[in-house]
């Protein structure tokens, strides 16, 4: 069962992304990240990140996504980018061979680092050990509100500013309008 | 009244912080009277402290007065403290007593002058020197007086500073005279290295008690008299002098004649014991440099127009007899002479300074003339300056004169001949001079049409202020012999005075042929300045003899040329060198580096494209490959 | 048998995110407009979380859970500057590619 | 030094002079340029303050202890043992002083035309910082100190300098930086060295000196590294060349405080950490030293004789007299020692008192080249006086504040460099040389129209200029008060390295 949520799941993520990168329109692509994101929130569930999961879907397809969206729409730039010419000679065979190199380093570091945490990988302390339907959340909150507080309370200052800046930096002034 | 001691030196310097405070409200001429009085006064502690001392049995003649610990550092103790002795104080009287008769003349000769207050705010200051020079107790008390007067005697030469000839001169004396200090900086180190202490004193018991080796006693004699040689105008440094006479003529009197060349012969005379312990052959340079400069400035002062170069030439020579006196151990004849030429210099100073007053300004003797008529007081207080200082009997230089040939004679026959060639031209060219000024066409009258703003030209006495001066030194001149003569031992007063201090060091003469046969030498003497008055008489005043000034002579032997021709020439070039190597070289290097560094970055930037697509596969490539060597490594994992 | 004895073990997930991993450089390495970049560093952020989420369950660390967490929250933060960005860029330009702005060229 | 006291105080006052005049930059930095008459206000109280309290130590401080005084020292970053650790003794009481008097009368003294909210700010600035490098007695807190200096001073050459300005103000910083970046190293590694005899991590330079033991090799690339950092800020010859450029671009007040304080860090700094923390590699290095400072003094004099502009020529003579500041710090005599503490302060006074009188010229004629320059003692002769005090006393004419500190050195240094002391003594001779014939060629002569109209001193100007010459007169006539608090740390210490070398 898992494996085949895994297979289902993965195929989803890789042709998004794949989708991502090579459709030209970046209304397609943007489709396509939507594909790869709920693929990703569907391997949350099977780790048993449900709450993740549930932030993934809303923050990230819903939100940022819809973001995207609407900003294409909103600058009027769907225009179809043309992806058979570089005009940066030699970038992409680089960047193939950076891209290639970067993910097979990456799995040769973890297939290497295998033994590590199967090793340590006993001892169990996730929700299902817990009671209740909302065991993760539950411990995810403690988590959060308890070792974490201040970084969450910066988090939330940085949400703010974030917003102020991007509310000035896309404003017309009138001074500058004129 | 010994303990009142700083009250001397004290005096002069309040006289000038008050001139400072309220010199020009006082002004022309009550700031020079001002001045005047607390020389005056200082005069007379002086005269006090003297009596005191005399009162003494001989050997309990000396007081340490200590004021403050001065530089009190680990184990150099150097206090400020004054000491009176026969020696410091017989300075002292004669510095103190010319200073004031000079002060006195120069309300006068200053009359008028923008500048009255800051003249005498300056002489005062020279004042509270030279008696810290004197009275130190110790080397850098001394050393505080020998730089004070250099400053003063700096101020005072470019006093008309807008003068460019005098701005020169006074930087010129200054310098000159920091080569000489050199010479004494390292002789302080070495007598604290050596003996641990600067006082005289303790250096002086060192040498005395056998613990100053023969070495370092002639290393610091030596480096003593390179300073002394710079003070006090000795060959080579001696050139600075004749310059001096830029600075008005009291000061060419007081500083240039009287008081402050004669601190190189003091300095020696102060340390004698160390002279003594060093090696014969200090002695025998002193001497020989002594006589050289005797006769090298007596031939120079034979060509000289310039009335006070003249004069400055024969103090150069005068200055080079004592210092033959030194060399010879004749360091009671060598004081003897000071003090007699302080008196009959000063006087010739202050009177050609009576005649450069009444010229209205004008030095060149070849536009003099018949001055006696116009100008008797003056002319007859030179004419006894002149017989002082040609050695004509019974005035005071004569006497002098003859006793440090006396010592000469004993000590090498060779000197004694430089000696009496010397007194053959001194009494040459004053009698020249004396000529050229006071007699003769009155000439005068023939340039009178440079001095045209005046009108009908014609030169005038002094008034009484100057006067006075003139006569008290005229007086002193005559009698001033008085002090040591050679007839009998019970007339050797300066000598027995002095003994504490000289006694050790002298040189006993008693059982040489020069001594024995001493009448007939002090008749050779009187010999030889008649026929130099003889000679000057049938050149210049009888017209007998061709005049001889050789060109040369009046170019004083291209010895002043030619140390401005190397300073000029190869010294500025090699500063220059030297600064164009710091600006191109040291500099370049530096420069140099910031140039190639921005030349480098210069090319490293273009390797910065702006894309940021490039910067990110860089970036990628540059975290495989980190990530690639360490896996390889095996450092992680 | 066969589907239960092929369990995906963390290493599956981790090989997973690196290939996701790889495709979101690559994509952000080739794509000239800059919204499609930003897509692309999404899917690199993507990567990562599934990574720690993985090995938040394997080794039983809920603190992997919060991480991913801060990353959203950061990510959306970052996502909103740099679309503003983009917007005050593009105003007064119809057509632009990331090539464009090479203004800070050495 | 062994055993510093520890002051137990109410009133923590090095840690006070400090921060005042840092709290007084930022109050002044806020005030900004609207509120300009505010910011003129607290820098003024900020410094004088400042001032008054460094004064009020001078008061308090003990003579004849030769430990730290007044010491202050809290945990800064426990774990890697460095603290905020602040105290006196005799060589740095009077470089504190000094910081704490001449930064009031700079900053009363000399307008700075422009921005002068920014100028005071960075003034204050760097008072903190030049007071932190006396007085810190923690390694990282003085590079700390020592690094936070360069950076107003950057802006204070730049900002209100001359013509070539940022040249100078770029070659000042990256020189010293260069220098110092050397020192951190150094620091880093005294600090790992000394771990493994002392058995914990401490910045403290105390103990370090006292309990660690380095190899001979370790020790001579230690002090190397810090002689570098020193040697570029004194500055000794051959890498003295941004001194001349930081001194003619920067305006009067950051000249001032150049030659004044700032040069004094290089030659404490040699003091306090290269000779006492290194002893044995010190006297190892002595003789390439004694040679850097003996041909600093000569090269110095002859470079400065031959300058067409005023304000090069004293800073050539800085770097002549600071050669005297060096021969006798590693003379290791007392006389000498004491004699380079000495000289620090009067150089300070000296020298600063002729930056300043070299900005009235510029103030008045808008020119600092000698031969533009002729007859101004005929135009203003009470401003002519004061030059030659204070050119007389940089000359070091006895009886004057110069001369003390050169002769202790020179009379200190016979002993055990006597080839090299006489050889700088020469150098006295050639100070007469330059300093006189500079002054014969801009105050003597006949003035012509431009400089005829060159206005005497005013009132202000003159109560200024009051306080150095009245320094230098009473430091040269009675020198006793400062050569007794400063002799026994000077004993101490070289008691402490020749215990070490012995």
């Amino acid at each position: 069962m898992e494996l085949f949520v895994f297979v289902c799941s993965a195929l989803m993520i890789l042709v998004g992304a794949v989708g991502v990168i090579v459709r030209k329109h970046p209304v397609h692509a943007a489709l396509s990240l939507v594909l790869t994101l709920f693929g990703v929130a569907v391997l949350f569930v099977a780790q048993e990140a449900h709450f993740l999961a549930a932030v993934q879907v809303i923050v990230y397809a819903g939100a940022i996504v819809v973001l995207f969206l609407f900003v294409i729409m909103l600058l009027g730039v769907d225009r179809v980018e043309n992806l058979r010419t570089e005009p940066l000679s030699g970038q992409r065979p680089l960047a193939v061979l950076a891209s290639l190199g970067l993910v097979a380093v990456l799995i040769t570091a973890i297939l290497r680092g295998n033994q590590i945490f199967n090793e340590r990988g006993t001892g169990l302390n996730l929700p299902d050990a817990q009671d209740g339907p909302d065991a993760n959340t539950v411990q995810l909150a403690e988590s959060i509100f308890s070792q974490y507080v201040v970084a969450f309370e910066v988090t939330s200052v940085l949400l703010v500013i974030a917003v102020v800046g991007t509310v000035l930096l896309t404003r017309r002034t009138r001074a500058t309008a004129e | 009244m010994l303990n009142l001691l700083w009250l001397i030196p004290l005096l002069p310097l309040a006289g000038a912080l008050l001139n400072i405070a309220a010199g020009r409200k006082l002004g022309d001429p009550r700031s020079g009277w001002l001045a005047t009085s607390a020389t005056l006064i200082s005069f007379l502690t002086t005269v006090l402290a003297y009596f005191e001392l005399l009162g003494r049995q001989a050997e309990k003649r000396s007081h340490v007065e200590t004021l403050f610990s001065w530089l009190p550092v680990g184990s150099l103790q150097v206090d400020f403290a004054l000491l009176a002795d026969p020696l410091s104080i017989t300075m002292s009287l004669f510095v103190t007593g010319v200073s004031t008769l000079i002060h006195l003349y120069a309300i006068g000769y200053m009359h008028g002058d923008a500048k009255f207050s800051k003249f005498f705010i300056y002489l005062n200051l020279f004042v509270f020197s030279m008696l810290m020079l004197v009275l130190g107790e110790n080397l850098l008390v001394t050393f505080l007086g020998w730089e004070g007067v250099g400053a003063c005697s700096y101020l005072l030469i470019s006093f008309w500073h807008t003068r460019n000839s005098a701005a020169v001169a006074g930087k010129k004396a200054f310098v000159t005279n920091r080569i000489g200090d050199f010479g004494v900086m390292i002789a302080m180190f070495l007598a604290f290295s050596h003996v641990g202490s600067l006082s005289y004193g303790a250096i002086n018991e060192a040498a005395h008690a056998g613990e100053l080796a023969a070495v370092s006693a002639t290393a610091i004699a030596l480096l003593l008299f390179v300073g002394a040689c710079g003070k006090s105008a000795q060959l080579p440094l001696y050139f600075w002098l004749p310059d001096a006479m830029e600075g008005p003529t009291p000061v060419s009197a007081l500083i240039h004649a009287a008081t402050m060349v004669t601190s190189g012969v003091f300095l020696l005379t102060r340390i004698n014991p160390v002279l003594h312990v060093s090696y014969a052959w200090v002695s025998t340079t002193v001497a020989v440099v002594g006589a050289a400069t005797a006769l090298f400035a007596a031939t120079i002062a034979v060509s000289q127009n310039d009335i006070k170069r003249v004069l400055a030439y024969s103090t150069v020579s005068q200055l080079g007899l004592m210092f033959l006196a030194i060399g010879s151990g004749a360091y009671v004849a060598a004081i003897f002479h000071m003090v007699t030429h302080a008196f009959f210099k000063a006087l010739l100073f202050l009177g050609s300074g009576s005649v450069i007053h009444g010229m209205h300004h004008e030095q060149d003797m070849r536009k003099m003339g018949a001055l006696r008529k116009v100008m008797p007081i003056t002319g007859f207080t030179f004419i006894i300056g002149w017989l002082a200082i040609a050695g004509v009997p019974p005035f005071a230089g004569f006497w002098s004169k003859d006793e440090i040939l006396l010592y000469v004679f004993a000590k090498s026959p060779v000197l004694y001949v430089v000696g009496i060639v010397t007194a053959l031209l001194t009494a040459y060219y004053m009698t020249r001079q004396v000529i050229m000024v006071f007699y003769g066409k009155a000439r005068w009258r023939d340039h009178g049409d440079e001095h045209g703003a005046h009108g009908d030209f014609t030169p005038h006495e002094s008034p009484r202020v100057m006067l006075m001066p003139l006569v008290v030194l005229s007086v002193l001149s005559v009698v001033g012999g008085a002090m040591q003569l050679p007839f009998s031992k019970d007339l050797h007063f300066l000598e027995h005075w002095l003994a504490p201090v000289v006694e050790e060091s002298e040189a006993h003469i008693g059982k040489t042929w020069a001594y024995q046969n001493k009448y007939l030498l002090l008749l050779l003497a009187v010999a030889v300045a008649t026929a130099g008055i003889v000679l000057a008489l049938a050149v210049y005043a009888k017209a007998k003899l061709k005049v001889v000034e050789p060109k040369v002579l009046e170019q004083a032997w291209h010895y002043d040329g030619a140390v401005a021709r190397v300073v000029a020439g190869p010294g500025a070039a090699t500063f220059n060198l030297i600064a164009w190597f710091d600006a191109n070289i040291v500099d370049g290097i530096v420069n140099g580096v910031g140039q190639v560094v921005r030349s480098v970055a210069g090319s490293l930037r273009k390797t910065q494209s702006g894309f940021v697509r490039v910067y990110a596969l860089l970036i990628s490539i540059g975290a495989v490959a980190i990530l690639g060597w360490l896996l390889l490594r095996g450092v992680v994992l | 048998m066969m589907a239960l004895s092929l369990v995906p073990t963390a290493s599956w997930y981790l090989v997973l995110s690196a290939v996701l991993f790889g495709i979101g450089t690559l994509g952000v390495l080739v794509r000239r407009n800059p919204l499609v970049m930003f897509m692309c560093i999404e899917l690199m952020l993507n990567a990562v979380n599934l990574s720690f989420v993985a090995l938040a369950r394997e080794l039983g660390d809920i603190n992997g859970q919060t991480i991913v967490f801060f990353v959203m929250v950061v990510a959306a933060a970052e996502v909103v500057v740099g679309l503003g960005i983009i917007v005050s860029i593009m105003r007064n330009r119809s057509t632009l590619t990331a090539d464009d702005l090479a203004g800070l060229k050495g | 030094m062994i055993g510093a006291s520890t002051e137990v105080l109410g009133f923590p006052i090095l840690s006070a002079l400090v921060i005042l005049p840092l709290v007084g930059s930022i109050v002044v930095a806020l005030l900004g340029k609207t509120r300009a008459a505010w910011a003129k206000l607290a820098a003024l109280t900020s410094s004088v303050t400042t001032g008054a309290l460094s004064l009020w130590l001078l008061g308090a401080f003990r003579s004849g202890d030769a430990g730290f005084q007044f010491v202050s020292n809290h945990p800064w970053i426990a774990q890697w043992g460095i603290s905020w650790h602040l105290g006196v003794d005799g060589i740095s009481l009077f470089l504190v002083v000094l910081a704490g008097i001449l930064f009031p009368l700079v900053i009363v003294g000399i307008d700075p035309h422009h921005n002068e909210t920014s100028y005071f700010a960075w003034m204050l600035l760097l008072q903190a910082g030049v007071m932190g490098s006396f007085m810190a007695l923690d390694l990282f807190l003085f590079f700390v100190m020592f690094e936070i200096v360069l950076v107003p001073m950057y802006f204070l050459i730049g900002g209100w300098g001359y013509d070539q300005r940022v040249y100078a103000a770029t070659k000042f910083f990256l020189y010293t930086m260069a220098g110092s970046a050397f020192m951190l190293v150094g620091i880093i590694a005294t600090v790992s060295l000394a771990r493994h005899d002392l058995g914990y991590v401490t910045f403290d330079v105390v103990k370090i000196a006292e309990g660690a033991t380095f190899s001979t090799n370790a020790a001579r690339w230690l002090f190397v590294s810090f002689a570098i950092a020193f040697a570029v800020k004194v500055p000794l010859f051959p890498v003295h060349t941004w001194l001349p450029d930081a001194h003619t671009q920067a305006s009067t007040g950051g000249s001032v405080i150049l030659a004044g304080v700032l040069l004094k860090m290089g030659t404490y700094g040699f003091l306090r950490f290269g000779v006492y923390l290194f002893p044995q590699a010190a006297m190892w290095a002595r003789p390439v030293l004694f040679t850097l400072a003996v041909v600093g003094v000569i090269y110095g004099a002859i470079v400065a004789t031959m300058q067409r502009d005023l304000k090069r020529l004293v800073a050539y003579s800085s770097v002549a007299h600071l050669g005297f500041i060096v021969l006798g710090t590693f003379a290791l005599s007392s006389q000498a020692v004491t004699g380079a503490v000495v000289q620090m302060v009067n150089h300070g006074v000296s020298t600063g008192a002729l930056f300043l009188l070299v900005g009235m010229i510029y103030e008045r004629r808008h020119t600092r080249e000698i031969s533009e320059l002729r007859g101004i003692q005929h135009a203003a002769p009470l401003f002519a006086a004061i030059f030659t005090v204070v050119m007389l006393s940089s000359v070091g004419l006895p009886g004057l504040n110069g001369f003390v500190g050169e002769f202790l050195i020179l009379i200190g240094s016979f002993e055990s460099a006597r080839w090299w002391t006489i050889v700088a003594t020469v150098g006295v001779v050639l100070a007469a040389l330059y300093l006189l014939w500079a002054y014969q060629r801009v105050f003597h002569g006949e003035p012509d129209e431009a400089n005829s109209s060159f206005k005497e001193i005013n009132a202000k100007e003159g109560m200024l200029m009051a306080v150095f010459v009245g320094v230098i007169v009473f430091t040269g006539v009675y020198p006793k008060p400062v050569l007794e608090r400063i002799e026994p740390s000077v004993n101490s210490f070289i008691e402490h390295v020749e215990s070490r070398t012995r």
